[in-house]
């Protein structure tokens, strides 16, 4: 069998780092074809990002190629492929020809990898002037045809507006245009969507499927997510600690992994339900709630003698969790989910006409919103939080046993001798090692470190937990765990959760009910498995169809997408927002709210 | 010549004799009348070739016509100094802006000078004559005329007293204590153009010298131009523009500030020094031209002064140096000492200038003034004590201090009359000037000081520790050094020192209010004391006496201010003085005079370290008549003043 | 914007008030002041026209009345004895030691400082600029360690003993003139090109000397800056275009690193000042910095106090200059101005 | 598929990985379990000061400067010990002495030096010194000369570690003007020179600490006049502050009371940039997770800043600290010249360049400026210290 000689042929790539040499990238090997699209999976530290940047030649400082071959054969003129040349061994000045041209990278992070001083239109254009002859008015030209093509609504004003200007999801369109700008024949996408919310990242997803489509170039795809593989990919390499554990097209790999760690990765990644059998339809034994929870902030004066402006995160919001319940908080970022859980901790305070309550294990009820002093810390006891980022959550200069028996010395319980049993003891139920507890925060990963978090927060045996995003940062297999071990311990200890997630499948599996939210309301509410099973909001179905799952049969549903996900003024009648004006929640089945009229 | 060398700086007893008859009646015109017989033997004056353009424009009328009639004939011979050739630039220095005024002081064009014996000698003025000393009548020169070329007259003698000194806007206290005898103002009379007549009631015997110091009290002014500024001569009207134009609120104002002949920082206002400056004041450098009607001529009838520019630029003391030794200087003493001589030596060659030694002329170079007038009641009756003042000067090694400072050159001395001074005396420099620690401390414990604490420190009776805290104004680096040995002796008999440099101004104002300890300064300014100079370093009559600021007040502001002497020395003194301005002849001066040291070397009210010390002058190779030695002090001498710089000259 | 420089304006003058004030009480604070110091000295001396001058002035100028109503008058806030005439009306004020219009004494001496202070900016940025960027971009190579160490000598020596060894060794190996910043020849010549290459030639040690320790520390915040500019992912980006390492630098992280570089235009300010006091007056040059001195000493304090305010005032515009610079080079930092 | 049964091929299976159609599984082992319990990065598994320290090491540069100083400011108390002569101790014939040459292991002493014969050259106007090269005569180690002096504060002794031979003297830097020995007086110099930015950064750490922490957080209100006020103190010329207020130093005051109030001053004038760093550090702590997890457990206010807040900035103004030592150092020298800081008899580097600074030390006696070289080392010394520790401060990486 004759076979055409491919994109790119990588094969043994070794990359070594600082002065001992530690490999983490080792023997590292695939091929690409023209027009198709190579997932690189594996969890941070795998190795897949230096791979994608060792084939440009844009390691980090103290990084170095030991070893490889990248056979890349350029699309010629007429779409014929050149003779196949080697990456690694290219002359920078060469390489830099390559580099931006016919092989363009686009990066996780766009506010961060796009220039803040510069002009989308400068850093888009930039790449046509380094690698084509177009020229000031034809470069703009240009580029304001990519823009176009990569859905801006207004490509003029992407031209002259700056990266902060544009939101998460045009960043990245901004981004994809500049790789897009000189026609590429390989993309190296490192994770483009990881850092947006999940509709706009099914939005994203499927522009650079079309844009593939349309030109025909091909695409290496880092990714740890399986569900965006499944939506995107020809084939898979697996990557683990520098490795490939296994490779192949990915219906195999996604329908039939034979490698411990693909499945693992494939069990993990989150799915959206089967659906369950009804659950209770409203709490019955009330732990906490609130009631008309509102927040306003007033934003800095604009000019002498005009108001501020004042902004609303959190507009009467009203939340129940029942004892022993989770209670899950969906939406995306800014829609106020944090604020509601720091109005109900009483981090922040609430406007004036909230109401807050707490109902303890002994039956008497609190008035949070009102409590102070001794009042106040009892209230902390029972109710203790985790925390989104691992690495901010522990104080580095705490080792762990201090991190643990901290709140048992605060409130003064127990000998020294008794706090660090109960250490050791909290250790053992997150699943680390009580050998471990005179180490230090920064010595663990972080998926150990969300785990001592969730310990420390334990300590006081609290009753109620407010995990806020406890897993976004993590890789989804170590998310998966955590969400385990959370599970596990609301059974044992009979825990009550308000779990903030951005994720809608994220909470399938844990939440009892569900409360999604968007621009400070909550627009759809109701026990997990009816939600899932019967979104009834555009938003919530948006939500669910945008969710990419590791199913090669399951594609995104783009038009689900773009019905709910756009801003609540284009929402279909009866949604729609009219300016500041929303329609109420209505009860549409007992315990199931909707925020629609009529 | 020769006698320079032999004695530089000794007025000779034979000259001041002969000066005693002078001042004494009517010789000192003779003296000056000898002059324009010179005059006569001397060929016709000669144009400067400077002034030659202007001349033959006619922008300028000749030499002979802007000489006086009776010009001052400079004997050059008799100082044996060479005849000079007109022309050249004598480039200075000075540290701040406002020091243009040492022009003045250089040029030291007086109404009558002290020759290079220390002689009065008559020089604006043709003559003067004096009767029991108390009437004076001052010649003019015919002819003689201000910068300008407008005629300086007696108008401008009577311009200064009746407009200036007695207008109560301009003078609201009233004229100068030295024109007032007990209080009453002479009466002056013009006698013609060129002559007028100062009479007081009684003898005035420092009016005289008064007008040879470096900074004489100027009582002429040039009439004719600052009348124009006078509400007596000029309507409102014509002096409101020029009050807008100066920025000056009222007449008197602008009056005052464009008529002061010493700051010499008002290009318009004539003069009749040498050298006229060109700049307005607060200049970053000073270009003086010569004064094509100044009054003296040498024999050939060359007008001096020989040079015929002076460039002083503005320079920070620091870098001053450093400058000298680029060759940016031709002529230099202020602002050197004698820790810079090794520099000074070492550019010699780059810097195309020698570096000449002559001496201080100060009574003493370093002294330390216990102020009898201090406000702490304890410290001040200790400070009134001679015996505390004699434990705290014998408890000084001045040996060492001369040897550390000065190698050896200067002279280990009380505060007390130079040797080159008639009144000088051996005993009264040696009182109490020995080192000796022991006698030192045998007095102080006889003063009741004998509680000491940890260090040593005595103690005073009310317990606190004997601390002397001496300031200065900081400006000369030799002081810090000597207060650090002083500190060093004070303290093995258990006195503690401690130094403060302070600003010039602020110094003067702390001792003046009685807020200084003891202050640190020079002993005496004038260090060659002969009968005829006012004994006002040495009696209380002098604010600025550091030993006793407020007596001073007393006695200058009549009594309006300060304290009267209120020990037996200090009446003593003031005594004396009063007796010194009443004496009507020599030898009861010069008793007076020498009571008065006396009583200083007893009671040392200065405590003076050192005196004669070296001071380096700067001149350039090309630079003659500049003396090899010579003595370097400000009353009398008007530092290079004396020293006629107006006689230098280029040689080719 | 608009709103943004009208609303730092605004703080900035209400800062220079306080500051006025601060200013006032400071120059006041030793005991006495010149004229009475000088009435006093005058009064016995007996040079009577001085003293009808200094009690005139001290009734002109309000000095007989309490330091409160002084203050007001001064400024121009409150009517003195010839109706409003402050510094808001332009009146400086009369230098008593120096007896002239405050403004006729500082007139030069202010510009001479303005263009002193600025050209040792120049240097500072001519000279931190490249070495700073090869620094950071060749970090911890022998051109870094060479560069942190001349930064490092630079702010090790103290100025005025610099100023003295580059003076005198100036002066004797390159024949560059010793103190001042013209030629007294060309001091009052017209400005030729002549004067300009004198001006040029004198300055060269003076700025050397006020500008070697803010320049090295210029070096060090910008190879700080830049290093962790460097260290951002857009850098890869730029790389990533295909862009060459020097223009990508240049273009992007050097760019980013100048942010606060040309911020510290209003840090270096005042540093800059009050070490060009020092250095002016051991090199003699005629700017403020010596004749502030004096006036402090002296008590003269209508010259030490405008002078005072006005290097007050040099180094707040300095910081609104940065301020100012720091939002026209920064569009995150302009269009927050412009949105909040 | 088939192609997977080759894994255990090894050229077979790399050939798999190659083929984008072949179905390849590595022969890795995957044990899920093992990740949780073991530790990722065990190469930062310590404490935090440990960390610092680990990471300071590796900066030479650093560690000498840190070892240089150490050694500098414990040999302070022992000055007296080190220093052959008493600062004050004066020599007539040694009046300005240039450095004397020392020779090692000659004539079987350990080091021996000649007597100098002075005499002033009243050409030049210096003193010319010619040591009498037949007389070499031994320098005396462990030897008593000189004055009596207390060795911290307990024992009196004049037992020092190296003396002057009998009969000759021993300038190794020379002497100055009035023949003191500048070795010995840079030593004793060193007492006020490097307490003085000590000190002074105590007093503007203290009055940074609080108004920068007051600010930081409470903010708002306090905030503002915080700010306000930094700006002015900034916005203010050192130099008139300096005058007035060393005008307000008594006269009478003891050297060590001056000295003490100049380094007030010198902090006084120094906390701005402190308060600054503080502010801003506590307002970027205030928002980090674990200050808020803490305040939700209801920690107090003091326990969250005395064991939260603090420990995580202390390090950042240390370093900060450390860099600002220097410009007390070089305040000092320039209050000295100004004639505002210390005054003789103190000694300190600022007070003997002051003494220096003509001409004349330049071209003639260069050695009178010998005391730079200790100013600009332990000036560099502080900045490669603090440099160093800045660098060692964020250790995570």
């Amino acid at each position: 069998m004759v076979k055409a000689t491919p994109l790119l042929a990588l094969e043994g790539l070794t990359i070594g780092f600082g002065d001992a040499r530690l490999r983490v990238v080792e023997d590292v090997g695939f091929t690409l074809r023209h027009g198709e699209t190579l997932a690189l999976v594996g969890e941070s530290g795998s190795g897949k990002t230096l791979t994608g940047k060792a084939l440009i030649g844009i390691l980090p400082r103290g990084a170095s190629v030991l070893g490889g071959r990248a056979m890349f054969a350029a699309r010629g003129a007429g779409g014929l492929p050149e003779a196949p040349r080697d990456l690694l061994a290219m002359r920078p000045a060469e390489l830099r020809r390559i580099r931006g041209g016919r092989i363009a990278m686009i990066f996780q992070e766009p506010m961060s990898s796009l220039s803040p001083l510069h002009t989308i239109g400068d850093q888009v254009s930039e790449s046509l002037r380094l690698h084509t002859e177009l020229r000031n008015d034809a470069a703009r030209m240009r580029c304001l045809e990519v823009f176009e093509q990569v859905g801006f609504p207004d490509p003029e004003r992407a031209w002259s507006a700056y990266p902060f200007e544009l939101s998460g999801g045009l960043r990245q369109r901004a981004m994809i245009a500049m790789a897009m700008a000189c026609e590429p024949d390989l993309v190296i996408a490192d994770e483009p969507t990881t850092a947006l919310d999940v509709t706009t990242q099914a939005q994203v997803l499927d522009l650079i499927r079309t844009l593939q489509h349309d030109t025909g170039m091909s695409m290496i795809l880092i990714t740890h997510d399986l569900g965006v593989v499944a939506n995107m990919a020809d084939s898979v390499t697996v990557m683990r600690k520098g490795k490939v554990v296994e490779s192949g097209p990915c219906e195999t790999i996604l329908t039939d992994p034979r490698h411990g760690y693909t499945r693992a990765l494939i069990v993990a990644a989150p799915h959206v339900p089967a659906p369950r059998p009804e659950a209770s339809a409203a709490p019955a034994d009330p732990i906490f709630w609130a009631r008309n929870l509102s927040k306003t902030y007033r934003g800095r004066r604009r000019g002498i003698g005009a108001p501020p402006p004042v902004i609303r995160a959190v507009q009467d919001v009203s939340l129940t969790i029942g004892r022993g319940e989770t209670l899950a908080l969906v939406g995306e970022s800014g829609s106020g989910k944090t604020t509601v859980a720091k109005l109900m901790l009483r981090a922040e305070d609430p406007d004036p006409g909230a109401e807050i309550g707490f109902r303890g294990a002994d039956g008497r009820e609190l008035d949070v919103a009102a409590l102070d002093g001794a009042e106040l810390r009892d209230f902390r006891r029972r109710v203790q939080i985790v925390f989104q980022d691992p690495y901010s959550a522990l104080s580095p200069r705490m080792s762990v046993l201090d991190i643990l028996t901290e709140p048992l010395e605060i409130h003064g319980i127990g000998t020294r001798e008794e706090r660090r049993a109960h250490a050791a003891e909290l250790m053992r139920k997150v699943g680390l090692s009580p050998e471990h507890l005179r180490r230090f925060p920064h010595a663990f990963s972080g998926g150990q470190r969300q785990r001592i978090s969730i310990a420390r927060a334990l300590a006081l045996q609290p009753e109620l937990l407010v995990c806020d995003e406890p897993t976004s940062a993590l890789d989804v297999s170590v998310q998966a765990q955590v969400l385990d071990l959370l599970r596990q311990l609301r059974d044992e200890m009979g825990l009550s959760y308000l779990f903030i997630s951005h994720d809608l499948t994220v909470v399938a599996d844990l939440a009892d009910r569900v409360a999604v939210m968007r621009r400070g309301r909550v627009v759809e509410e109701g026990p997990a498995a009816a939600v899932f099973a019967d979104p009834r909001h555009p938003y919530t179905k948006a939500l669910i169809a945008a969710s990419p799952t590791p199913d090669p049969g399951r594609r995104l549903d783009l038009a689900a997408v773009a019905r709910g996900a756009g801003d609540p003024e284009t929402w279909p009648e009866p949604f729609r927002y009219e300016g500041d004006r929303a329609p109420p929640l209505r009860e549409v089945e007992p315990g199931r709210q909707v925020r629609c009229a009529a | 010549m020769t006698r320079n060398r032999e004695n530089p700086s000794a007025p000779r007893a034979r000259g001041l004799s002969r000066r005693q008859t002078l001042a004494a009646g009517a010789a000192l015109a003779a003296a000056a009348g000898a002059l324009p017989r010179i005059l006569r033997a001397a060929p016709a004056p000669v144009e400067p070739p400077f002034l030659a353009a202007r001349v033959a424009s006619g922008a300028l009328p000749p030499v002979a016509a802007r000489l006086p009639e009776e010009p001052l004939v400079v004997d050059l011979a008799a100082k044996g100094r060479a005849f000079g050739r007109h022309g050249g630039t004598l480039r200075t220095l000075f540290s701040r802006a406002r020091d243009i005024r040492y022009m003045v002081v250089y040029g030291y064009a007086r109404l009558v000078g002290w020759d290079h014996e220390y002689n009065l000698r008559p020089d604006i003025l043709r003559e003067v004559e004096v009767e029991d000393e108390r009437v004076f009548t001052l010649h003019l020169r015919k002819g003689h005329k201000w910068s300008d070329g407008h005629p300086f007259t007696t108008e401008d003698f009577r311009y200064w007293w009746e407009d200036v000194a007695n207008n109560p806007h301009l003078s609201p206290s009233g004229p100068l204590e030295l024109m007032l005898v007990d209080g009453a103002p002479p009466q002056v009379t013009v006698l013609s153009e060129t002559a007028i007549r100062y009479e007081w009631r009684a003898p005035n015997p420092r009016f005289l010298p008064a007008l040879a110091q470096a900074r004489p009290p100027f009582i002429y002014r040039p009439a004719h131009y600052l009348k124009r500024y006078h509400a007596d001569y000029v309507a409102p009207e014509q002096l409101a523009p020029l009050l807008r134009e100066y920025r000056t609120r009222n007449w008197a104002q602008l009056h005052n500030r464009l008529d002061d002949m010493y700051k010499f920082d008002n290009p318009a206002l004539p003069t009749l020094q040498p050298w006229v400056n060109t700049m307005e004041r607060n200049s970053d450098r000073y270009v003086l031209e010569r004064n094509p009607y100044f009054h003296r001529v040498d024999a050939h009838g060359l007008q001096l002064p020989y040079v015929d520019r002076v460039d002083a630029g503005i320079a920070a003391a620091g870098l001053i140096p450093s400058k000298i030794t680029l060759g940016e200087a031709d002529l230099q003493a202020r602002t050197l000492s004698f820790s810079d001589a090794p520099v000074l030596k070492k550019g010699e060659r780059t810097g195309g200038y020698r570096t000449l030694i002559w001496r201080s002329g100060a009574a003493s170079e370093i002294a330390l003034h216990p102020n009898l007038n201090y406000e702490d009641p304890a410290f001040r009756a200790l400070l009134r004590d001679v015996r505390f003042r004699r434990a705290l000067s014998l408890a000084i090694d001045r040996r060492t201090i001369n040897r550390s400072l000065y190698f050896g050159l200067a002279r280990e001395a009380a505060t007390s009359a130079l040797p080159a001074s008639p009144f000088y005396d051996e005993a009264h420099a040696r009182a109490f000037a020995q080192y000796d620690p022991a006698a030192a401390s045998a007095l102080l414990d006889e003063l009741g000081l004998d509680r000491r604490d940890g260090d040593g420190t005595r103690l005073l009776p009310d317990g606190r520790r004997l601390e002397i805290v001496v300031e200065s104004a900081g400006e000369r680096p030799v002081e810090a050094d000597a207060m650090e040995l002083v500190a060093e002796t004070w303290r093995e008999v258990g006195v503690r020192l401690i130094y403060r440099p302070l600003d010039r101004d602020i110094l003067r104002n702390a001792a003046y209010q009685g807020r200084s300890m003891m202050p640190l300064w020079y002993g005496w300014n004038n260090g060659l004391p002969n009968p005829d100079t006012p004994p006002t370093d040495v009696a209380p009559v002098d604010q600025a006496n550091f030993c006793w600021p407020m007596w001073g007040q007393h006695f200058q502001t009549r009594g309006r201010s300060g304290q009267a002497p209120d020990t037996p020395e200090g009446q003593r003194l003031l005594e004396l003085f009063k007796e010194w301005n009443r004496a009507a002849d020599r030898d009861a001066r010069a008793r007076v005079w020498r009571e008065m040291l006396d009583i200083h070397a007893r009671n040392v009210f200065s405590i003076g370290i050192v005196n004669m010390a070296p001071q380096p002058v700067i001149a350039n190779t090309r630079l003659r008549n500049v003396p090899a030695e010579g003595i370097y002090a400000w009353d009398p001498g008007a530092q290079l003043g004396v020293h006629r710089i107006d006689e230098f000259f280029y040689e080719p | 914007m608009l709103e943004y420089v009208l609303r730092r304006l605004w703080h900035m003058v209400w800062t220079l008030l306080l500051v006025s004030v601060l200013i006032f009480w400071v120059v006041n604070l030793p005991p006495g002041d010149y004229l009475s110091n000088q009435i006093a000295q005058l009064r016995a001396s007996g040079e009577a026209s001085s003293i009808a001058k200094a009690e005139f002035l001290m009734r002109q100028y309000g000095l007989d009345q309490p330091l409160w109503k002084q203050y007001l008058i001064w400024m121009g806030f409150w009517p003195g004895p010839n109706g409003f005439s402050g510094i808001l009306q332009g009146d400086l004020g009369w230098s008593f030691e120096l007896d002239a219009p405050v403004a006729d004494i500082v007139g030069e001496a202010l510009w001479m400082t303005i263009s002193l202070n600025l050209f040792a900016i120049l240097f500072v940025y001519l000279v931190a600029l490249p070495l700073g960027t090869v620094a950071a971009v060749k970090a911890n190579s022998a051109i870094d360690y060479i560069a942190t160490f001349i930064g490092y000598i630079g702010l090790a020596t103290p100025n005025f003993l610099l100023a003295l060894i580059l003076y005198h060794k100036g002066a004797h190996w390159l024949g560059l003139p010793v103190g001042g910043l013209v030629s007294k020849e060309l001091a009052d010549a017209p400005l030729t090109f002549e004067k300009i290459r004198d001006i040029a030639t004198h300055m060269i040690v003076p700025i050397i000397v006020i500008g070697t320790s803010g320049m090295a520390a210029m070096v060090r915040r910008l190879r700080a800056n830049l290093l962790d500019e460097l260290a951002k992912p857009y850098v890869v980006t730029a790389y990533a275009k295909g862009l060459r390492p020097a223009a990508a630098i240049v273009k992007y992280p050097l760019r980013m690193a100048l942010n606060p570089f040309v911020a510290d235009i209003g840090n270096m300010l005042p540093s800059l000042v009050s070490g060009s006091v020092l250095v002016s007056l051991v090199m003699g040059l005629q700017t403020i910095g010596p004749i502030l001195l004096g006036a402090l000493r002296s008590q003269d304090y209508f010259l030490s106090g405008f002078i005072l305010l006005f290097i007050s005032a040099l180094t707040l515009v300095g910081m609104l200059i940065s301020d100012l610079l720091l939002a026209a080079l920064d569009p995150r930092i302009r269009f927050s101005g412009r949105n909040a | 598929m088939t192609r997977a049964d080759k894994a255990t091929d090894p050229d077979a299976a790399r050939e798999a990985m190659l083929d984008p159609d072949a179905h390849y599984v590595s022969a890795e082992p995957y044990d899920p379990a093992a990740d949780v319990q073991a530790l990722e990065r065990s190469d930062l598994d310590a404490s935090t000061a440990a960390l610092i320290w680990r990471r300071f090491r590796r900066r030479r540069l650093a560690v000498i400067s840190g070892i240089y100083l150490l050694a500098i400011y414990l040999a302070l108390p022992f000055v007296d010990f080190l220093a052959p002569y008493d600062p004050a101790q004066r020599n007539p014939d040694a009046i300005f002495a240039p450095p004397q040459a020392v020779e090692f292991f000659k004539d079987g002493h350990l080091a021996v030096t000649y007597p100098m014969r002075s005499e002033i050259d009243m050409n030049t106007f210096q003193p010319v010194f010619t040591p009498d090269l037949d007389d070499p005569r031994p320098v005396r180690f462990l030897a008593r000369c000189g004055p009596v002096y207390t060795l911290l504060g307990l024992v009196e002794t004049n037992m020092r570690l190296f003396c002057p031979p009998e009969g000759a003297d021993l300038h190794l830097l020379g002497a100055d003007r009035l023949g003191r020995d500048i070795h010995s007086r840079i030593m004793h110099g060193a007492r006020l020179s490097l307490t003085v930015g000590l000190i002074g950064v105590v007093i503007s750490f203290a009055i940074g600490m609080t108004l920068g922490g007051l600010a930081g957080y409470f903010g708002g209100w306090t905030d503002a006049a915080v700010q306000r006020s930094i700006e002015i103190i900034r916005s203010l010329p050192e130099l008139p502050i300096w005058l007035a207020l060393s005008a307000a130093i008594p006269a009478n005051w003891g050297p060590v009371s001056v000295f003490f109030m100049i380094s007030v001053i010198l902090g006084l004038l120094d906390w701005p940039g402190l308060a600054r760093a503080v502010r801003s550090k506590f307002l970027s702590l205030r928002e980090e997770d674990y200050v808020r997890a803490a305040e939700l457990m209801g920690a107090p206010t003091r326990r969250i800043i005395m064991s939260h807040m603090m420990p995580n900035f202390m390090s950042h103004l240390v370093a900060s600290a450390t860099l600002s030592i220097p410009s007390m150092i070089l305040g000092e020298t320039a209050l000295s010249l100004l004639g505002l800081g210390l005054r003789p008899p103190a000694v300190s580097w600022g007070l003997m360049l002051n003494d220096a600074l003509d001409l004349t030390a330049v071209e003639i006696y260069p050695w009178l400026l010998a005391p730079m070289v200790p100013v600009m080392m332990v000036v560099l010394a502080f900045n490669f210290l603090g440099d160093g520790l800045r660098d060692a401060l964020d250790p995570y990486s």
